[in-house]
């Protein structure tokens, strides 16, 4: 196990626990806005630090370059999925919302 | 390149002309278009079959791969026999839906039905043609499709539902299939007709071909609606159009019985089939109870189209009878019927269409004074409904005498009764409609609107009407085919016919 | 243990199948009649694609000569089968919408007065 | 470890499936379907099957969710509760379900490389193809050129549910149908985004439809993803504008010109003196001429996927547009 | 005289079938004007029994005379055959279709009946499938026949339109139908997987290896197929299809329709089970009793019913049952007999039926009790009863004399006393419903009046019925003074005599 090799899985550890964190909030926050809140920071963060490192396992091929494109598609979708939630919710005026774990799932694939 | 690509070409032509008729657009030529591919097509599966008759087994290999791991087209005389049935029929309810869906279908979706009926068409044939099992599987789906959309386009409100619930319960037959074909393949590693056949001969008593066996046989008994699982069927020809109907219950169901024949024959062989697995007993005995419940129902409906929807269940009980007798006289009378029923049960739904189309229903009460005052479609419908029956110089009768004496030969002196005592049955639920076109007096609301139906309605009709008594005095070309056929399958199998 | 080990993707699978083929015939609403037929043919294409499965093989795509390759046929016929479902979903989802403005119920035990029950 | 990975995901399988039985908010179930979907990709890919994780991801996962959804929209969002007996459907899936694990009993055990798939008809495709038909991803040979027929078939499926949905539905083109707009009109985050990714989606679904004989990928991927570029317009700047850029009718066209384009090539073939969809003889070189014809006919492919999806929204959303102004 | 004389024998076999389904053609081509219409049944029919004559000169003559059309299944053609039992039943038939067709114009136009053209057109339908009954050469071709004739004669049954006819009409096709599919159907399949053929030849189609058990089931099979013999308990079609037009009745049911049953019996009796094998079967001697009780039970209800028609088709089932008896008795004689029933039998009811129409038209009156001192109005008709009547009991010098004579010297010979003595009660009983009738006629006053008898009593019936009722009633003296012709004819069917010893 190389240097790199290291880098890269304490990063897919802490990817991982940011991923399990937002998990865990989705589930304990008390409405809505929070979770949506906790899910979005912390997927967004898991995605960073995921795929910084899967880039290290990489060989600098091609798969670096799709990776990079996958990063940067979901920087920009995934903020933008999260602030539709939240304003669709507020405009029809939710406020407290049990089922939204499901929901979160579900706003992933609308994009 | 005709003559080569021959076995495709039932296929191939309604597939590419249904994409054809969306880009054409306007229903007439749609129309025409469709009549002449479907025209095309019954004249290319009567030339297969007699070169199936002459020749032997055509066997098409598509893309040029060869059997195991391409695609094989594969015509023998049980496929073609039941092609010219389904692809004449196409012509005929073509000819007939022209004026038929006016009064039953929306105008803006005239272009759509004809499409959807292409390519239930090239669904169907497909079916019949192919030699490998996923193949089938798909064209079972792009009929299925079609069909449930073909259901749908009633402008009856019930019709939805009734489409809904063959959706489900087709889709879950298919899926029964998918799983049967599945195992199978997961025990062969092959899924040509013919090389599975060969394969499964080797694990004959495995659990998974068991279970692939069980399942296979579930699922086409869904599509093809026999007894227990024949729910769907009754509203979906209920309320479908009457051209959809006469359609669909003189190929759809069939061609689902030819599945069935080709699985239990071809692939799995019928010593395997019936000796080790004891099918025979479960399918005769549902064959029967389909017999007797179902024409019992069907004389006690208030709808005609109904009636001879259950009258259908009941049929197709005779055709998986002959099917479950395990002789050769019995598969062909099976294979008979397919075809003769084809003929009666086109004529009688297209009658009934007409009736529909001056009268825009189809229940009893509509049927009162019709003999008087559409002497020709009551007359079609009588000579059918006798055909039903099995009265002598019909085609039902040929297909009964057939089976009957198939169940003399193997000693089912009871099935032989029961077959003769459904028959009665038959006579009460035709009879009562007959009844009421006969002798009783319409309605006052009806009275005016009542008059002939239009002759391009009365010209498939009649053609059916004819070819149900031709056929029933001269046998040769429907007998010959059908034993021909059956003994071919029986060869298949590799297995002698079972003896009692 | 052995027998476990051969068998167990088998038995999850047949396990979803049972769960979609449940939901297909016990939901009262269309729509999840509808969900559930395709739980149950998700699970049938899992079936297939387990079969293909070679225990140390990679996806059918060359890589170099002496790769061990999964094999590649379950996976045309579920490209195929997925295609499928889908069409069947697309058709049953319009027929529920349509049986909705006919009728203004999509549940199952709603439809028993009309004399069409699903 | 494979294994492993195997067993925790279909355990999350069995546990989304389950809980689908149970819950009346239906709204939650198709979300649990569209988990399902993408769990059951993963398990494809741990499967090694690449390529159907790849369609079951956008097709089950993507397009089936968005059309329960749209129908949901419509329908209501809960299931009343079910007056049947339970007992009945419990005895056929108990029954259905001992049969196959019977069934299971005798199986080729999971894995194992002499089973008899591995050994009878699949290892020419795996050996042969890279060198009759010359394409590095076997899937594609396969579904192209050797079982092409069940491809062109698939692709008819596909059209059939275009012609069964526009048949139900059909699509109005409401002129007045901008008056009330949901949520997501008026967003003008989501219109940036959207303008920003739409391109890239395209040019995404380019590269899948003509990478797909190197890796996974190929019309019916294509098709789905660019069709979901224009869903994602649809929904963001609204449904006439969509139409706007491609009509229904225009739609229409292409779905029929996939699948004649499809079916060309086989006639084309037939002409040349050779079996229908036989591409050997599309040019002079045998492999060049599986290329020539894969390439087209996976074209056809994703034209008939793209128009039929799209047509397929257009009908879905249309009718959500109008039950909206109601 | 013979102006068939150069026709080959299949043309003159294919020429009796066609040309009364030519002559229904002609019906419906000439319906719009009913004197053109009947004018052509009238010829048609009359052609027909120069056919049939020289057809029954062909057989005299001894030449074989066949006609195989098409093949249905393998081995088993539409052939037809002419054989001397059939000859003898299509001389009947042939002849009695040109009588009645002269009553029933006279009849209808009487009557005004509506839908005139579909009751010729069916009529003529009706005696071709007779026709092709009489000579069918396989029971394939009997039965295909049978069922058309059941098919054709229904319309007529049901001819009035009203409830009560298509109650009727509903029994007629309920139980013929029934009856042919359920049971003939599957004794004609039975037979045919046992002995690969249904051809019709003389000494049976069955040999010692076959299982008796399962001959004596075929043969109560056959019995109760033939539905159209009417055997208890299958007879109530018979008094139900009695709501037809009296022409109907007459034609149908005292000639086509329960004779093709009786017929079909003799056939199956002669030449599918042979007389020495019917001997052997255990169920022949239980047939026998029911058809013996079937004679003498309905007899009896006869007695009880006050309405003429119903009064004679009770009787109609008892003779036929006699035909059945005289089969079942499995003696050369006892056949002998009972096929010259089907001809004496039908002469004696037909007149009664055309008696009992002719009533009706001319006095409207339905029930025997109104018939009294009716001999004053109507006395041709009543003398023509009185002869009818006398023939079916069977006392000379009628024609009925003949043929119960040899079926008691049948049951003499089979040492069945029992049978000898059922025929005795049966012709005591026959005279006891039939005799008073024409008696009470006579010899009792009409009520509330005693005045002498005046010539301007007369009320007759219109003139066609009186030419046929004459006509017919003629024929029953006639066949008892002169009925070597029949007689020839029965002797020439292999294997069946009137003279004691079998005609050895």
């Amino acid at each position: 196990m190389n240097f790199l090799d290291i880098i890269s899985s304490l990063l897919l550890f802490a990817g991982t626990f940011f991923a399990f964190s937002g998990a865990v909030g989705l589930f304990r926050f008390p409405d809505f806005f929070t979770r949506v809140h906790a899910a979005s920071l912390t997927d967004s963060i898991a995605a960073i630090l995921m795929i910084a490192g899967l880039l290290l396992q990489t060989s600098f091929d091609l798969n670096t370059a799709k990776l990079i494109f996958i990063l940067v598609f979901l920087l920009i979708t995934s903020p933008t999925a999260s602030h539709a939630l939240a304003k669709s919710a507020r405009h029809g005026g939710l406020l407290l919302f049990t089922e939204k774990p499901t929901k979160q799932g579900g706003t992933n694939q609308d994009d | 390149m005709l003559e080569q690509n021959l076995a495709a070409l039932p296929i191939i032509l309604p597939l590419i002309a249904a994409p054809l008729a969306i880009i054409l657009g306007r229903t007439m030529p749609i129309w025409i278009l469709a009549t002449l591919v479907s025209g095309c097509a019954s004249i290319i599966s009567l030339q297969l079959l007699d070169t199936v008759l002459t020749t032997g087994v055509i066997s098409y290999a598509v893309g040029g791969w060869q059997a195991p791991w391409g695609i094989e087209l594969r015509i023998d005389t049980a496929n073609a026999f039941v092609l010219v049935a389904v692809t004449a029929i196409s012509t005929l309810v073509l000819l007939f839906s022209k004026d038929s869906i006016v009064k039953e279908i929306d105008c803006s979706k005239h272009a759509l039905f004809y499409t959807a009926h292409l390519l239930c068409l090239a669904g169907l044939s497909g079916i019949l043609i192919t030699g490998d099992a996923f193949n089938l599987f798909v064209f079972l789906e792009i009929s299925s499709l079609a069909t449930y959309t073909l259901v749908s386009l009633a402008r009856d409100k019930r019709c939805l539902t009734a489409a809904f619930r063959y959706l489900v319960m087709g889709t879950i037959g298919a899926t029964f299939i998918l799983i049967g074909v599945g195992l199978l393949y997961m025990k062969t590693g092959t899924l040509n007709m013919l090389d599975l056949a060969t394969r499964i001969d080797l694990y004959d008593s495995s659990r998974t071909i068991n279970t692939g066996l069980a399942f296979i046989i579930v699922g086409v008994s869904i599509k093809l609606a026999l007894f227990p699982l024949h729910m769907w069927l009754p509203p979906a020809y209920t309320h479908a159009p009457s051209a959809v109907t006469a359609f669909l219950a003189s190929t759809a169901t069939k061609v689902a019985v030819y599945v069935m024949v080709r699985f239990i024959f071809t692939i799995f062989g019928a010593s395997y089939v019936f000796h080790s697995m004891g099918m025979e007993t479960i399918l005769m005995l549902f064959a029967i109870i389909a017999i007797f419940k179902c024409s019992y129902t069907a004389a006690m409906q208030k709808n005609v189209k109904s009636t001879l929807a259950y009258s259908s269940v009941a049929q197709i009980g005779y055709m998986v009878l002959g099917i479950s007798l395990v002789n050769v006289t019995g598969l062909m009378s099976g294979l008979l019927h397919i075809f003769n029923h084809a003929l009666m049960k086109g004529a009688l739904f297209m009658a009934v269409g007409a009736v529909f189309y001056r009268l825009g229903s189809a229940d009893i009460s509509a049927f009162k004074g019709l003999g008087k005052r559409m002497p020709l479609t009551m007359a079609a419908f009588t000579l059918a409904g006798l055909s039903i029956i099995g009265v002598p110089l019909t085609v039902g009768f040929i297909s009964k005498w057939y089976l009957v004496t198939a169940a003399l030969e193997q000693s089912h002196w009871f099935i032989a009764a029961a077959v003769l005592g459904g028959s009665l049955l038959a006579v009460v639920y035709i009879g009562r409609i007959l009844e009421a076109a006969y002798f009783q007096e319409p309605d006052e609301a009806n009275v005016a609107k009542i008059s002939e139906a239009p002759l391009s309605m009365l010209i498939p009709m009649w053609i059916l009407v004819i070819a149900n008594i031709y056929f029933g005095i001269d046998t040769s070309f429907t007998t010959e085919a059908a034993q021909h056929a059956a003994e071919l399958l029986f060869q298949n199998g590799q297995v002698m016919e079972v003896k009692p | 243990m052995n027998l476990i080990l051969d068998y167990y993707n088998y038995w999850i699978v047949v396990f979803l199948m049972m769960t979609g083929f449940y939901i297909v015939i016990s939901a009262n609403n269309l729509v999840k009649k509808v969900v559930g037929l395709n739980i149950f043919q998700t699970s049938v294409f899992m079936m297939y694609i387990s079969m293909g499965k070679v225990a140390g093989g990679t996806a059918p795509i060359v890589v170099d000569d002496n790769t061990l390759y999964s094999n590649p046929l379950p996976h045309v016929l579920i490209l195929t089968a997925i295609v499928v479902g889908v069409a069947t979903t697309a058709v049953g989802l319009s027929l529920i919408i349509r049986i909705k403005r006919a009728y203004g119920t999509v549940e199952e035990n709603e439809f028993e007065h009309e004399d069409d029950a699903i | 470890m494979i294994e492993w990975i195997d067993l925790i995901l279909l355990g999350m399988l069995a546990l989304t499936a389950l809980r689908v039985i149970f819950l009346k908010d239906l709204f939650a179930v198709v979300m649990l379907f569209g988990i399902y979907s993408f769990l059951s990709a993963l398990v494809f890919i741990v499967l090694d099957a690449v390529d159907v994780a790849f369609t079951e991801a956008a097709v089950g996962a993507g397009i089936s969710t968005v059309l329960m959804l749209g129908t949901l929209a419509l329908t209501g969002r809960t299931e009343k509760e079910n007056t049947h007996s339970k007992l009945l459907p419990i005895l056929v899936v108990s029954v259905t379900g001992a049969a196959l694990i019977y069934g299971t009993l005798d199986m080729p055990p999971f894995g194992n490389p002499d089973n008899p798939i591995h050994q009878h008809v699949a290892p020419r495709y795996i050996e042969d193809s890279p060198k009759e038909v010359g394409l590095p991803n076997m899937v594609t040979s396969v579904l192209a050129s050797y079982r092409g027929f069940d491809t062109l078939g698939e692709t008819v499926v596909v059209f059939s549910a275009a012609i069964g949905v526009l048949a139900l539905l059909g699509i109005r083109r409401e002129e007045d149908n901008n008056t009330p707009e949901s949520g997501f009109k008026e967003h003008r985050v989501l219109q940036i985004v959207a303008k920003i990714t739409i391109p890239l989606v395209i040019l995404f679904a380019l590269y899948v439809q003509f990478h797909g004989d190197f890796g996974p990928g190929g019309g019916f991927q294509a098709g789905v993803i660019a069709a979901a570029a224009f869903i994602l317009y649809g929904l963001v700047f609204g449904l006439a504008k969509s139409m706007a850029v491609i009509s229904p009718m225009f739609l229409r066209y292409m779905a029929a010109s996939g699948v004649l384009l499809y079916a060309g090539v086989g006639l084309f073939s037939m002409m040349q003196g050779g079996n229908f969809l036989d591409y050997n003889l599309l040019a002079s070189d045998p492999v060049a001429g599986q290329h020539y014809g894969i390439l087209i006919i996976e074209l056809g492919v994703g034209i008939t996927v793209f128009a039929v999806m799209l047509t397929i929204f257009y009908a879905f959303a249309s009718q959500t547009e109008r039950s909206n102004i109601q | 005289m013979n102006i068939w004389q150069g026709f080959e024998p299949a043309t003159l076999i294919a020429l009796s079938i066609c040309i009364p389904f030519i002559g229904a053609i002609l019906v419906i081509a000439t319906g719009k004007s009913p004197n053109l219409r009947e004018a052509s049944t009238l010829a048609i029919a009359a052609l027909l029994f120069t056919i049939v004559l020289a057809i029954t000169d062909l057989t005299f003559s001894g030449v074989g005379q066949r006609l195989d059309l098409i093949e249905v299944f393998p081995q088993l053609t539409i052939s037809f055959s002419v054989e001397p039992l059939g000859v003898l039943f299509a001389l009947v038939a042939s002849f009695l279709w040109i009588i009645t067709t002269i009553y029933a114009i006279g009849y209808m136009r009487g009557h005004n009946e509506k839908n005139q053209t579909r009751f010729f057109c069916c009529f003529a339908l009706a005696i071709s499938s007779v026709m092709a009954i009489c000579f069918s050469d396989n029971l394939l071709t009997l039965f295909i026949f049978y069922e058309v004739l059941t098919l054709s004669t229904y319309p007529l049954v049901t001819h009035a339109g009203n409830d009560a006819a298509k109650k009727g009409g509903r029994i007629y096709l309920g139980i013929l139908l029934g009856t042919s599919v359920a049971f003939l159907l599957f004794a004609i399949l039975g037979t045919y997987s046992l002995t690969g053929t249904l051809d019709f030849k003389a000494g049976g189609i069955f040999d010692a290896s076959h299982s008796k058990l399962v001959l004596s089931c075929l043969l109560v099979l056959f019995c109760y197929g033939i539905g159209k013999a009417a055997i208890m308990p299958f007879h109530r079609w018979l008094p139900a299809a009695m709501v037809a037009p009296t022409p109907v009745s007459a034609l149908l049911h005292a000639v086509a329709v329960v004779k093709a049953g009786v017929f079909s019996i003799l056939k199956v009796m002669i030449y599918i089970f042979g007389l020495d094998m019917l001997k052997e079967l255990s169920t022949t001697d239980v047939m026998l009793y029911i058809g013996a009780t079937t004679v003498l039970l309905s007899s009896c209800i006869a007695m009880t019913k006050d309405n003429l028609k119903a009064r004679l088709a009770y009787s109609t089932v008892s003779q036929l049952s006699y035909i059945v008896v005289g089969a079942l008795l499995a003696t050369s004689i006892a056949s002998a007999g009972a096929a010259m029933h089907i001809a004496t039998h039908a002469v004696g009811k037909i007149t009664l039926f055309f008696c009992a129409g002719a009533i009706m038209v001319a006095s409207h009156k339905k029930n025997i009790s109104d018939m009294v001192g009716l001999g004053r109005q109507m006395p041709i008709t009543m003398t023509a009863f009185a002869i009818g009547a006398i023939s079916i009991i069977g006392l000379p010098p009628m024609a009925g004399t003949w043929s119960k004579w040899y079926l008691v010297l049948g049951a003499l010979e089979a040492d069945k006393l029992f049978i000898v003595a059922v025929l005795m009660i049966s012709s005591l009983l026959n005279i006891a419903y039939l005799l008073p009738i024409p008696v009470k006629a006579f010899f009792y006053p009409q009520e509330g009046q005693n005045t002498p008898w005046d010539k301007h009593d007369i009320k007759e019936a219109p003139l066609p019925m009186l030419l046929a009722l004459t006509i017919t009633s003629m024929g029953c003296l006639a066949l008892f003074f002169y009925p070597q012709p029949l007689l020839d004819l029965i002797n020439l069917i292999p294997g069946i005599s009137t003279q004691l010893d079998g005609g050895r």
